[in-house]
């Protein structure tokens, strides 16, 4: 139950944040909280990793949502990494795949 | 087989709790029905939204009434109902996010929930009753094999009842 | 913190859901108490063998019943209780296998439920009710730090909502 | 929920039937009609293999139990590979650890 939220500072201008385990309702505010400290450090080229997701649903989805808007609004971005096809599926549905730019892998997230 | 009540769990209306709810569901579906892994993850999303607006109902107006899960099926179909105690709504009346297209999608980080329990299950229902809210979420798909678990049950006696090798 | 119903789960009588209960008890622990590991390990196995006996218990007179599980907890204390409608039985009366040492002792298949139980939990209780036994077993450990799960439920409102960064 | 039984007879005159999974009620009487049936074939030197064995409950140690008695009444043995401390436990307690040779590993258990 616990959502693993690891900070990569090494590919700047990029951050990268790696997410593990399940986002719902109950682990969702720690990565709210997260993203917001990375924007209030100055972080606005944000990278989150979602390789290490089980599980996403759509309270998850809002923070993300949520993060990009405040991100845009610092002429920022945040994209995503994710390659499983049951997270992606989330995405697709919801047609949150024409917000996001979604990546293979956090290289090709960086290298954009 | 007649539509059969399998299982019933009571759970806090608290967020932390639906990580289980989850788990019983796709236990079970897994265990009892026919279904690619696929719709097992489908099925335990929409719990999860259900779930999610569930303890949101119940916080509003009962913060201590339980979440009431139960699962049930029938030859062709599992059955998951999800039950508050809170306020209720009506879903054809919800607000629908504007099109991806538009710039003011990003302002929608909410009502997701709704349309994703729509789109993953077979069938989904709103049931708005005295009491509170009722969503039944519908899978289709057949029994495993182990249906009839009656008869794999091990009598507890002895390897001695077993006729001699 | 007083003694509080966690949650509520009735499961068929059938062994296929002894694997779902004990998903659910070790949840829950894991969740809500600072337990080690290994003493949920030890609450797992005491809650199969607790269900198997109310399995079987149920199969003799009413094989339709379901196996009811409770989770309580308390500041300093975690409560299962597992209730069925069978017969009952006066557990101070049970036969005890031979010792080891006794060649008799192979013939000994069973019986190894009960002395489990007891050695494995803090407490148990064995509670002859009019209508079956009610297996009540403790752990003590102290709650985990997010016992006060209000503190973190997020409203569910947008970042806009935040102060400006 | 499925219980893995596989059989090795490369190690003759020892037979090793590997478990993996949970063995309780549901599980355990496929544990025992393998168990019957590798008998039934003259195979009296079993050693079950433990290590993929995640829980083990009362109904298990009964079929293991059962199993070796039966074994021995054809001067056979029942032997077991084991070093997860929660499954050693069990045995532990119940004392059977007194009844059952247990090893830690496939190799000390046919070398012996
Ligand atoms: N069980 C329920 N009881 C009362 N209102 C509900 C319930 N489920 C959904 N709603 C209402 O429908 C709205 C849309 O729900 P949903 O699509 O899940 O999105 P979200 O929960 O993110 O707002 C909720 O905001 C709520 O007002
Ligand atoms: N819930 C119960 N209801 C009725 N009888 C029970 C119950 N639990 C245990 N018993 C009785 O106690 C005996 C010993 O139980 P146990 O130590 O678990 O070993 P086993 O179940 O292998 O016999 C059982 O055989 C049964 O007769």
């Amino acid at each position: 139950m616990e959502l693993g939220l690891e900070v990569d500072d090494s590919r700047r201008p990029y951050t990268v944040l790696a997410v593990k385990g399940e986002v719902d309702v109950y682990t969702a505010p720690r990565l709210r909280e997260k993203l917001v400290e990375l924007v209030s450090q100055g972080k606005h080229q944000i990278v989150v990793d979602l390789e290490g997701v089980d599980f996403l649903d759509s309270t998850g989805l809002g923070v993300l949502v949520g993060g990009l808007k405040r991100l845009r609004s610092h002429d920022g971005d945040l994209t995503l990494v994710c390659t499983h096809q049951r997270i992606l599926k989330v995405f697709e549905i919801t047609g949150l795949t024409k917000v996001f730019s979604i990546f293979g892998s956090v290289d090709q997230a960086v290298a954009e | 087989m007649q539509r059969a009540l399998v299982l019933e769990l009571d759970v806090p209306s608290s967020p932390e709790y639906i990580a289980i709810v989850r788990l019983v569901v796709a236990s079970v579906a897994s265990a009892r029905r026919a279904l690619a892994d696929e719709r097992v993850d489908d099925l335990k999303l929409a719990v999860s939204e259900a779930c999610t607006n569930a303890i949101e109902a119940n916080r509003v107006v009962h913060p201590d009434a339980p979440v009431h899960v139960e699962i049930w099926e029938a030859t062709d179909r599992l059955e998951v109902t999800i039950e508050d105690s809170g306020l209720g709504f009506d879903p054809d009346k919800l607000e629908f996010p504007p099109p991806i297209t538009d710039p003011e999608r990003l302002n929608f980080e909410r009502g997701l929930g709704i349309p994703l329990i729509r789109t993953l299950v077979d069938n989904a229902a709103f049931i708005r009753k005295d009491t509170g809210t009722c969503v039944r979420m519908t899978v289709f798909g057949g029994p495993t094999d182990g249906d009839d678990t009656g008869a794999i049950y091990m009598d507890m006696s002895s390897f001695a009842d077993l006729p001699p090798l």
